[in-house]
């Protein structure tokens, strides 16, 4: 039904980062004019494939007109739709946050990254195909390592070594695990894949747990998972504000593909791997939310708090999936899209702040900020989403996180209320230093940003409306979850039996 | 026109015949590729090779061509003989200058080359103003013979070629 | 009866809220205004739902929000809600108003009553919510709202700090809360309290019941500030008086004790509730009375005598009779009068003497009548003299405790209850004289007077309450406290007040007894005073601190310590994360060995292999010297191009030898940049440490491709259809190309544009380096150090590299056109064509290259990518997918049959890209050696041989 | 069996990539990446198995043939690796100036308050 | 008959000379001379290709030759300026 | 198999074997010469005569053997040809700016030094 619209969210970026770079290298106006009716378009086309991926069961899109398994297919169905629609929503805000900062003047080819990367994260959240997931990876990694040390500076380009030589860790382990995958089945088509994990024969299972493993090792990197977390906090505090707040959607690719490939390929029923999975994710994602929570508390900067912040919704997100069941799915989802606003409002802030501050650091008084009544408000805001206390939709996403793993209630139930608190307790003490602890010297002028401020704002109402619609949203998640775990659909539109 | 068509006479008959060692087959739809190649790609890269050496004599240079290619097999033998049979303490390398009174830069570097092609010498350096080559040989009882023999064999050929 | 007004009466506040931050533009009188405005008019509401509920009516709202999880926008007002509504919008109003004068020029007043308003709308969220989670989202919004009043006044340390230990501690409670309402929805079924009120039990006789009763009584407690989580209120004192009014004498701090009645019907009656609450209530009235008595600063008193109070209707709460539930009823009514009043004279006081130290205060009734007119009042209400309503409500209270048995002991409890009515009098006793009593000092700053009418009038109008009730208790209170304790006890209800209970009531000589003792204590207060210094007292404020603060500085050290930077630890634990979870994955599962023939190994192949491994190990053992250890990558790149050619990889082979050598420049010019060397760093068991880790990740990867090769895929590839399909399907022989630029086009799109972004993000970070700044000045001083070889462009090297550029560029488009065929194709052709620009560059220099660049690389990128992803468009006008390619033959006389490919157009595009992203990177690069300060020529060499030359 | 020795050499070259990333340099560490890029890419090979002397080219009467997707997705793994090698280059580079050294592990913005 | 002894002769020579320019490169000679041992076994390397095209009968490896020989050099020549004159591009 | 395919075995097996010959003297001579400059001239031997011969050899087969003609060994005989040169230039002057003692190399004869060991960089400017 959507044919030829479900490949926009990728040919479309792509295609105005490269007018960009072929006519509007020297002229700023032009490449925001560009980049902001592309994301304004994209949101468009995204929210029309959301509406027809709820309307019909999923639909492929057969790239080169070739047949599955053979040929690289696009699966447009009630996920991906949601990921890209959340992309491009934050992509759109951030752009308008981009252009009142005028981050884009402070360094080279700002919007071109920025189009890049949301079509790199749009690629992996459409693609069907295991290898180009692994494409669409490296797309949205390299323009993030551009967008990362945008402006350059010491500390950044430091932190920018580190991310990069831990990514391309990442990307050697996605292709020891896609050439296993390969080797085995013999095919890349993750509906393919499915159909054959689910036949295995016996002698193959050592190798596929390994190759699953090694999956879900890359995704726990990408995802910021306890043991491989060290690398996020380090790369976000030290990213440019809005590229940071842009970094939030990125973990989310993550924990996407982990909810796609182990609901599709590798779901509990699968002999050879069984539940090795969620043996793997629970105990990960419990030390990364309570990783994240000490972080809160003990982070000495704004940003770094920002980041910790950041890694606790990943540990959320994953307890929710780890459990594989319809229900959690739902609430994982919800969670991923509040964290994901949630998150980029955070970092947005600390942007704010550190602009208007000598720095972000949460262990030294200074003098108070301009705009500091306006900014301490958005923080408490902020706060409140990111702890999970309500009225948002922080809130919401934990009591349908508690409620979906109400048989794991005494572990999982102490830890996420345990950590809230944490996290109230270090917001409280850095909102404490940052805007009441101040000196008396009276605020350094800084122009108002009102359009930086907008965004800031669409944010915080996109949360307001989360929490608000959460009935009919957690409807939409639960149906989006029931097809997850019941992949029959996603598999029959790929059209396997046909013989070309 | 021709020249303004042909700015590499000698490139674009180069290119053509690569061409052809390349595709293996001789067709008519690669000779008119070929063609179209062999003018194109000069007048393209024109601008790296400003003032080129007029090939004076064609025949010349294809003389020297073979000529250059009997003494590499010849001097390889020699070569090969000093490698194997001749201990090393009787060896006498020496460092040879050759003045020279080419001017052509391609002439210049055809010279050297040849120099280091044919084994036992090689072309190591040329003075700062041009004049004069430095060859080192592996081994040169006599080192002014080599120098004129240089002179003598490839030189003066040289100079017909392209002046 | 449906009625939305409930919602109505509970959005007012919020949007009371947003008015007035927004209001105060208009002047502080406006904004006070809209406050109490909005709070009247809530409050008229919910007047008229009062006759209907008396009348035992339950108004109900319901709006649906979140019914798959059971979480709605229901609210209900019954008795009780309407008591605690009507006393939170009551008071409320009063302490709008004696706030609008308390609060000086310099106080922001918006933002004041912003947080009151957003304070007030939670408290009577959490009265009227029917849905227990929907109470659970208004109780931490009291918490955060307190958070943001305590702290008001930011700029004082103990405003700060107390805000924060009031929100972590009333913030835990509501965490736990969450916790034992989930479970109790769990049992009932459902949320809604209309539903759970009903099924005592099935909650009872649950075996969830105990935590889930422990879990609620925990968010009670810490909100109710009871023991042993009372510490926090007498340090949220430092909010502005008002504040302290309104949140810890009549309403945040009853929220618990609200919870307790509301859950009364089905948590009440178990022996773990009397136990729990009863001595919970009653060991918080002792000790908060007994505090109160020796605290010198006069709001300290307050707020303790207050922690008593809550304490006392707690263990009424605990006693569990439906006629100990009426007493408590009764005394919430009487306490909010008197109390508050009482907070708002100490204000007064506060304003007037500019000191609450009752040590420097002294003979105010001559100087302040009407404050002490209203004060006495109060305080013997509080102390529990007739005729005041404060002695009703204790005489009841007395009597339950009385006919109380607790821990096996009939007396016991009374004889406790009795204490604690006599250190009430006691601290009662003690503000009057302190305060009122005594010589009129000479020491007040400015002659303290009664304050104007807004100011005295709030408490005035209390203390008129205090008496009225206390006289006519039947009809002004009784009906309220009827209808409230039928909502708490869920049977009806009608109470008997009344002064007097005969000779033989034994509350009557308890009473006299608590006087009588209290007015002792006073008598010997300074002695007692002495001995209460004596006694070492824990301090809440450092107790709490020890906790939390070494808590977070341990935090900060241990994410510090953790995340500190250091990237070889990371990668060092990602390794051995990644090897153990594979080893542990394998051994899991049971792995047939393969069934190939192996091949064997020819003698040039084994010589390939020896000097590859020579090669590995060597880069190793002297990675330090950098030239060699990139030498040595070049050796290894150039056998693995070899070993692809070998083994039948023509494709691979010709893109791996390519990539190296561009690999290599690059690697070069960065180098003249960096050290020459690495120095020395890792000790010896590091390096062991690194070996051991290394090896076993190689000894991983070794055992993990062997296992591979030697098995076949266990079903039929799909690159079967690709071989088959290559000729008919895409027009090409050579499947590898056919697939890169047909099958898995999509895949190559993809790839080129990470090139490009490669090139873009290095010209962006070129630029951003070289701009003025640190890194550029670092650059200047780097002109190469001594001894330089001269001609920096030899005449063979330029001759040499401008006759092999045009056949280099035939090779490219030879290997271009062929590549659907045999090997080759867009990438090979792209890389070969910057190679031979590059050459350009090495041989004549930077500058004399740039200039003869017409096409600049952005442009060829751009062009590069827009034409690939045209390509791939252009079958939408077919109607067919993105990159569908077609091809057909065509016959040109006299030309032979040739073919025309449309992939053929996509892969022109990947070839712009990688040229162009190639030249780019390497440009850019080469920009920094001429930033640092060589000079650039405009001849292509140094050495001019011809004639006129030097 | 020379499929003994591919293993061998992917297992070395991971295993020196590996070593020489964990050193405290940047330039070893980029060393380090391009022998894992070099181990990842022979083991992608690898998955399609050894078959000496049958190119994925099709021609009449061959006995068979390579199997061709291993080798195209090398060829995509090599191109990106190259991307990544020069842009993780040129910020070692980039901090280097910025920094006054190329050290890897430095004191992030954590530790340094 | 003859010609597949000749070519293993040749095959084994060419593959002896890389073992050789191994030892040279491994010996510890100067950076200089290492920098020839690596051309060499480029050029070794191109005609042990030739060969193996040779022996099973395939042209596919020319354009990977001819690779070979146009590229061997650069690298070459990049490490020898580098050495000579510090920066391979100015 | 015709005669001319007999002959054309024979020449190419010659072939084949003087090239493998040669290419090891190339590769022996560079262990064996002692002084540097020396071992810049065993290569040159492999270069030209040992990939040569098998080049040859290549082509003599594709023509004779396998009657498909190939020029493709032309065109990398001349790019050995054009590029050996530059190498060897290159490798003479590292030596000559790194391990050749300066006391070893006679005068150029004119009033500039040789182009390696000047440091006059006026001339870089032009
Ligand atoms: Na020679
Ligand atoms: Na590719």
């Amino acid at each position: 039904m959507m044919s030829h619209w479900i490949i926009a969210p990728v040919v479309l970026p792509a295609m105005i980062a490269s007018l960009i770079v072929l006519f509007a290298r020297h002229h700023l106006r032009a490449q925001r004019i560009a980049g902001v009716v592309g994301s304004a378009a994209l949101v468009a086309i995204s929210i029309a494939l959301l509406h027809a991926s709820t309307l019909h069961d999923p639909e492929v899109y057969f790239l080169g007109d070739w047949p599955a398994p053979f040929g690289i297919v696009l699966v447009l169905d009630r996920l991906s739709a949601m990921m890209v629609a959340l992309t491009a929503f934050l992509a759109l805000i951030i752009q308008f946050y981009v252009i009142g900062t005028g981050w884009d003047a402070r360094g080279k080819h700002f919007q071109a990254l920025l189009q890049f990367q949301v079509m790199g994260i749009c690629g992996a959240f459409l693609t069907g195909d295991a290898f180009n997931l692994f494409v669409f990876f490296e797309v949205l990694l390299i323009a993030s390592y551009g967008l990362m040390v945008h402006a350059g500076g010491r500390e950044r380009l430091r932190a920018g070594v580190q991310y990069v030589a831990f990514n391309l860790v990442g990307s050697t382990l996605f292709l020891f695990a896609l050439a296993t995958i390969y080797a085995v089945t013999g095919t890349l088509n993750m509906a393919d894949l499915a159909v054959k994990v689910a036949t295995l024969p016996a002698g193959n299972s050592a190798l596929i747990r390994v190759a699953g493993v090694l999956m879900i090792m890359v995704f726990a990197i990408k995802g910021a998972l306890v043991p491989l977390q060290f690398w996020l906090p380090g790369t976000y505090a030290n990213a440019p504000g809005p590229v940071a707040a842009l970094f939030a959607v990125m973990t989310k690719v993550g924990a996407y593909a982990v909810i796609r490939m182990f609901t599709l390929i590798f779901p509990p029923t699968v002999a050879a791997t069984g539940g090795l999975f969620a043996d793997l994710l629970l105990p990960a994602a419990i030390a990364t939310l309570i990783l994240g929570a000490v972080g809160i508390i003990g982070a000495t900067t704004l940003s770094r708090l920002a980041a910790f912040a950041a890694i606790t919704s990943m540990g959320t997100v994953f307890i929710a999936v780890s459990a594989f069941t319809p229900q959690a799915t739902a609430a994982a989802l919800y969670y991923m899209v509040h964290s994901t606003l949630a998150g980029a409002l955070l970092f947005l802030i600390a942007d704010l702040v550190a602009a208007r501050r000598t720095d972000g650091s949460l262990r030294a008084q200074r003098p108070a900020i301009a705009q500091a009544g306006l900014i301490a408000s958005v923080f408490f805001i902020a706060a409140i989403a990111m702890a999970g206390m309500p009225p948002l939709s922080g809130f919401v996403g934990k009591l349908l996180i508690l409620d979906a793993m109400r048989d794991q209630a005494p572990l999982i139930w102490s830890i996420v209320l345990g950590t809230s608190l944490m996290m109230m307790i270090g917001f409280a003490r850095a909102g404490s230093t940052l805007f009441w602890n101040v000196t008396a010297d009276p605020a350094a002028p800084h122009p108002p940003q009102a359009l930086a401020f907008a965004a800031v704002f669409a944010l915080i109402a996109s949360m307001v409306a989360l929490t608000l619609g959460a009935g009919p949203v957690t409807d939409w998640l639960n149906q989006t979850a029931t097809a997850l775990h019941t992949p029959a659909a996603y598999i029959d539109a790929n059209r396997l039996g046909m013989t070309p | 026109m021709m020249r303004r068509l042909f700015p590499h006479p000698f490139l674009s008959v180069t290119l053509f015949v690569v061409w052809f060692l390349l595709v293996n087959e001789l067709k008519i739809g690669s000779a008119v590729l070929a063609l179209f190649l062999a003018i194109i790609i000069p007048l393209l890269t024109a601008p790296y090779w400003p003032n080129t050496a007029i090939v004076k004599s064609m025949p010349g240079l294809i003389g020297y061509f073979f000529l250059v290619c009997w003494d590499v097999i010849v001097a390889n033998i020699q070569v090969a003989k000093i490698i194997l049979f001749m201990p090393a303490d009787q060896i006498r390398s020496a460092w040879i200058p050759v003045p020279i009174e080419l001017r052509t830069p391609e002439a210049i570097a055809i010279l050297s080359g040849t120099i280091t092609m044919t084994p036992g010498t090689v072309t190591a350096d040329i003075s700062d103003c041009g004049r004069v080559l430095l060859v080192h040989a592996l081994h040169a009882p006599d080192p002014d013979a080599v120098r004129d023999d240089i002179k003598a064999r490839y030189e003066t050929r040289l100079k017909r070629i392209f002046e | 009866m449906i009625d939305l007004t409930l919602a109505l009466i509970v959005a007012l506040p919020f949007i009371g809220a947003l008015l007035t931050s927004l209001s105060i533009r208009a002047g502080r009188d406006i904004c006070a205004l809209t406050a109490g405005a909005v709070s009247g008019l809530a409050l008229l509401l919910l007047a008229l739902h009062a006759p209907a509920v008396l009348a035992g009516q339950v108004v109900v709202t319901r709006i649906d929000w979140l019914p798959g999880l059971g979480l709605n926008a229901n609210f209900m007002l019954d008795g009780l809600g309407l008591l605690f509504a009507g006393m939170i919008l009551g008071i409320g109003v009063l302490v709008i108003i004696y706030a609008r004068f308390y609060l000086a020029e310099s106080d922001p007043m918006g933002r004041f009553y912003a947080f009151i308003m957003l304070f007030q709308g939670a408290m009577v969220g959490i009265v009227l919510s029917d849905n227990i989670l929907l109470l659970l989202i208004f109780w931490e919004l009291t918490s955060l709202s307190s958070f943001l009043l305590i702290g008001y006044w930011s700029h004082l340390p103990e405003g700060r700090q107390g805000a924060r230990m009031a929100l972590t501690v009333t913030g835990a409670g509501g965490l736990a809360m969450i916790a034992g309402m989930l479970i109790l929805g769990n049992i009932a079924g459902s949320y809604d309290l209309s539903v759970i009120l009903t099924q005592r039990d099935a909650i009872q006789a649950s075996d969830w019941y105990l935590p889930a009763l422990l879990l609620i009584l925990i968010g009670a407690f810490t909100k109710s500030a009871q023991f042993p989580f009372h510490f926090w209120l007498p340090h949220a004192m430092a909010a502005p008086t008002p504040v302290s009014a309104y949140l810890h004498s009549a309403t945040m701090v009853k929220a618990g004790i609200f919870l307790m009645a509301r859950m009364w019907p089905v948590l009440s009656g178990t022996d773990a509730w009397f136990i729990l609450v009863t001595t919970t209530g009653l060991v918080t009235m002792l000790l908060g009375a007994k505090i109160a008595l020796f605290k010198t600063d006069l709001k300290a008193v307050l707020a303790y005598s207050t922690v008593s109070h809550l304490g006392l209707i707690t263990m009424l709460l605990g006693i569990g009779t439906k006629a100990a539930a009426s007493v408590a009823v009764f005394h919430i009514i009487n306490h909010a009068t008197f109390k508050a009043a009482l907070f708002m004279t100490a204000g007064i006081v506060d304003h007037a003497a500019h000191t609450r130290d009752l040590q420097r205060l002294g003979g105010l009734r001559h100087l302040m009548p009407v404050t002490f007119a209203i004060a006495s009042i109060a305080a013997l209400s509080m102390a529990g003299l007739p005729p005041f309503n404060g002695f009703l409500s204790k005489e009841l209270m007395l009597e339950e405790a009385a006919h109380t048995t607790w821990f096996n002991s009939p007396w016991l409890l009374g004889v406790l209850a009795t204490c604690g009515a006599l250190l009430s009098v006691g601290y009662s006793f003690r503000f009057l004289s302190a305060a009122f009593f005594g010589p009129a000092r000479s020491d007040y700053p400015d002659h303290p007077h009664d304050p104007g009418f807004g100011l005295w009038f709030a408490p005035a109008l209390l203390a008129g309450l205090v008496i009225v009730v206390g006289v006519l208790p039947m009809t002004t209170a009784a009906w309220l406290v009827d209808s409230a304790t039928t909502a708490v006890t869920g049977a009806p209800f009608t109470v008997k007040i009344s002064h007097w209970h005969g000779l033989s009531a034994p509350a009557l000589w308890m009473s006299i007894g608590a006087i009588g003792g209290g007015m002792m204590i006073v008598g010997a207060h300074a002695r007692l005073t002495r001995l209460w210094q004596a006694t070492p007292r824990p301090d809440a404020k450092r107790l709490f601190d020890a906790i939390i603060e070494p808590f977070a500085a341990l935090a900060q050290r241990l994410t510090d310590a953790l995340h500190d930077g250091a990237l070889t630890r990371y990668i060092a634990i990602a390794t051995l994360t990644i090897v153990a979870a594979g080893l542990w994955a394998f051994s899991g599962g049971n792995h047939a060995p393969g069934t190939r023939a192996a091949t064997d190994v020819p003698f040039a192949a084994g010589a390939g292999f020896i000097v590859l491994v020579a090669a590995v190990i060597a880069i190793v053992v002297v990675h330090r010297d950098r030239l060699l250890s990139l030498v040595l990558v070049g050796v290894i790149g150039l056998f693995i191009s070899v070993g692809f050619a070998w083994f039948a990889a023509p494709d691979l082979a010709l893109t791996q030898i390519t990539v190296e050598v561009v690999t290599v420049l690059l690697m070069l010019i960065a180098l003249r940049f960096l050290p020459a060397r690495t120095p020395q760093e890792s000790s010896l068991p590091r390096k062991l440490r690194d070996a051991l880790i290394a090896g076993v990740s190689g000894v991983a990867a070794a055992s993990l491709t062997y296992a591979l090769m030697l098995r076949d895929a266990a079903f039929p590839v799909i690159s079967g259809f690709h071989l088959a399909q290559s000729k008919p399907g895409a027009g090409g022989t050579n499947a590898v190309n056919t697939i890169i630029v047909d099958f898995r086009g999509y895949d190559t799109f993809g790839e080129i544009i990470v090139l490009g972004i490669a090139a873009l993000v290095i010209y962006a970070l070129t630029e951003a380096l070289l701009a003025p700044g640190h890194a550029n000045t670092r650059l200047m001083p780097l002109w190469p150090a001594g001894n330089r070889a001269g001609d920096r462009h030899p005449i063979m090297m330029v001759v040499a590299t401008r006759f092999l550029l045009p056949i280099a560029m035939m090779v490219g488009v030879f290997i271009f056109l062929r590549g659907h065929n045999m090997p080759g194709g867009g990438f090979v052709a792209g890389l070969i064509f910057a190679i031979a620009l590059l050459l350009q560059y090495i041989a004549s220099g930077f500058a004399w290259s740039e200039a003869r660049q017409r096409v600049s690389y952005h442009a060829i990128i751009g062009s590069g990518m827009l034409i690939a992803g045209m390509a791939g468009a252009g079958a939408w006008l077919f109607g067919l997918p993105f990159l569908t390619s077609g091809f057909e033959y065509v016959d040109l006389w006299p030309l032979e049959k040739f073919e025309l490919a449309t992939a053929a157009i996509f892969d022109l595009g990947v070839f712009l890209t990688v040229l162009g992203a190639v030249m780019l990177a390497l440009s850019s690069l080469s920009r920094f050696a001429i930033r640092a300060g060589d000079r650039t020529n405009t001849q292509a060499f140094d050495i001019d041989p011809s004639p006129g030359g030097a | 069996m020379m499929e003994l020795l591919i293993a061998i050499t992917v297992g070395l070259l991971t295993a020196a990539g590996i070593y020489l990333m964990l050193r405290q340099r940047t330039f070893p560490v980029i060393v380090g990446l391009s022998l894992l890029t070099y181990a990842v890419n022979v083991f992608i090979f690898a998955s399609g198995r050894l078959a000496i002397g049958l190119p994925p080219i099709i021609r009449d009467g061959a006995m068979g043939y390579t199997d061709p997707l291993p080798q195209a997705l090398v060829l995509t793994a090599i191109v990106i690796s190259f991307g990544m090698t020069a842009v993780i280059l040129i910020m070692a580079l980039g901090s280097y100036l910025e920094a006054g050294d190329d050290k890897v592990d430095a004191p992030d913005q954590g530790a340094a308050q | 008959m003859i010609l597949s002894y000749a070519l293993d002769f040749a095959l084994g020579s060419f593959a002896l000379a890389w073992l050789m320019n191994l030892w040279l490169l491994m010996r510890g000679a100067g950076i200089v001379d290492r920098i020839l041992a690596v051309d060499t076994m480029v050029v070794n390397s191109i005609a042990l290709i030739i060969l193996y095209g040779i022996r099973s009968g395939s042209p596919l490896n020319f354009e990977a030759v001819i690779l070979f020989s146009m590229t061997g050099f650069v690298g070459t020549v990049a490490y020898a300026k580098y050495l000579t004159r510090g920066n391979i591009i100015e | 198999m015709t005669l001319l395919d007999h002959i054309a075995e024979v020449v190419i097996a010659g072939l084949l074997v003087t090239g493998g010959i040669f290419g090891l003297i190339g590769s022996y001579g560079l262990l064996r010469l002692r002084m540097p400059m020396q071992r810049l001239h065993a290569p040159t031997k492999a270069t030209t005569i040992g990939v040569g011969s098998a080049l040859f050899a290549s082509m003599l087969t594709y023509a004779f053997l396998k009657v498909t003609p190939s020029g493709e060994e032309l065109l990398v005989i001349g790019f050995l040809f054009v590029t050996a040169p530059v190498t060897a230039l290159f490798l003479a002057k590292a030596h000559l700016h790194l391990t050749v003692p300066r006391s070893e190399v006679p005068p150029t004869g004119t009033a500039k030094p040789w182009a390696t060991f000047s440091t006059d960089t006026s001339d870089e400017f032009r």
